[in-house]
């Protein structure tokens, strides 16, 4: 299991493949990456702030969560705090488990949970200024799911 | 204690953390003592219900104890991802 | 929508980072990667026989489908045949959408449709002969999913 | 038409690929005319729900009819991914 809570971008092509690369017993290993996206019109940045300490302690213990539950042989966060690009990569999950259905599900409990359960908080900055992003009901019901 | 503020709640209160000296013996204790303080913390603690609480970096309910806690922490739901 | 069929092993990492720096409106990237594993003891290496013109003209009409059904801006499989190493990747999915739920969804129909539609037959070596890997009612039923 | 075998069907039948002269109006007609020519093709055909078929490279049902079709394959299902 690693987690990374840093300021940096990271190199999502060499993330994954030092990801896959390292397995022994998984069959399938997934991945999501989500990224800056101008979804109105006029989105100038995105910035992201967190809390220091919590953010590493819940993303852990959600990672450790999924781990046990789809027996996955490893686990993989990274999430971007700070100011972003529109176009920049934000986060990404990887998961690693002997078969799909638990490499699929393990990657989307951890999308959910991370979304509504991780201190972080969005704000986007446009030309008019700076608004914080509300929290979406529908993230708050995905995880009714688990 | 040490309390935290984040995202709006920081800026409504215009400070990210502070000492706070307190009686209260549960969340909603302090909360109460904060709005009672100034017109910004009473703006920031207005709804509740648009407020989560960790204590201890832990996510909590507002009637959790405050017994032993060395830092609080107040913001609005959690956007990452 | 890029197909690729080949005996060749393909760069997971290079293939990843490349699709999703083409992204312009997606926030949305999942990949899937499979990769050959000795589950029952023994497995020397991995066989894979394919319909050559079948293959491509299956796996670009689901792509299509999936692309259509989910609104991806991108979809990309990448599928090996001929002899595979314990360890080696066999194949790659990978899915661009605005939402996170889409670009999940599209990536687990597109694994559930190549695995039973699309032809390629698994044989595995060992040291007492080469066994056909026989297709599981499992994979059969995850079709009615969809 | 060109008759194509793939997998283990291949296998016991000998061969990946021949050219078939047939009267048969429908897939299930030309496993009926394999059946007959020689022991190797009746094991091949023997359980054709253990079988699937590709006509001009789409999966067809045993019913399909085959006039106008240029390649026939034959196959177990497939196991991709």
């Amino acid at each position: 299991m690693r987690i990374c809570v840093q300021e940096a971008p990271f190199d999502f092509g060499a993330e994954t493949a030092a990801f896959a690369a390292g397995r022994s017993v998984s069959g399938a290993v997934v991945t999501f990456t989500g990224i800056v996206r101008d979804v109105t019109g006029g989105l100038v940045a995105m910035e992201i702030e967190h809390y220091p300490g919590m953010t590493e302690a819940a993303l852990g213990e959600i990672c450790s969560t999924a781990i046990t539950r789809w027996s996955l042989e490893d686990a993989l966060v990274i999430h971007r705090h700070g100011r972003l690009e529109t176009g920049e990569m934000i986060m990404m999950v990887a998961t690693a488990a002997r078969h799909r259905k638990d490499a699929f599900e393990a990657a989307e409990f951890l999308m959910d949970y991370l979304k509504s359960r991780a201190p972080f908080w969005k704000r986007e900055i446009t030309a008019q200024g700076a608004d914080w992003v509300a929290a979406r009901d529908e993230d708050e019901d995905a995880l009714t799911r688990w | 204690m040490d309390v935290l503020y984040f995202a709006w709640v920081r800026e409504r209160i215009g400070l990210p953390r502070e000492a706070v000296e307190t009686q209260a013996t549960t969340v909603m204790g302090l909360v109460d003592e904060l709005r009672a303080r100034e017109e910004r913390y009473a703006a920031a603690f207005a709804d509740i219900s648009a407020l989560r609480v960790a204590v201890d970096q832990q996510l909590a309910d507002f009637d959790a104890p405050l017994d032993g806690v060395r830092e609080i922490a107040f913001f609005p739901p959690m956007t990452g991802g």
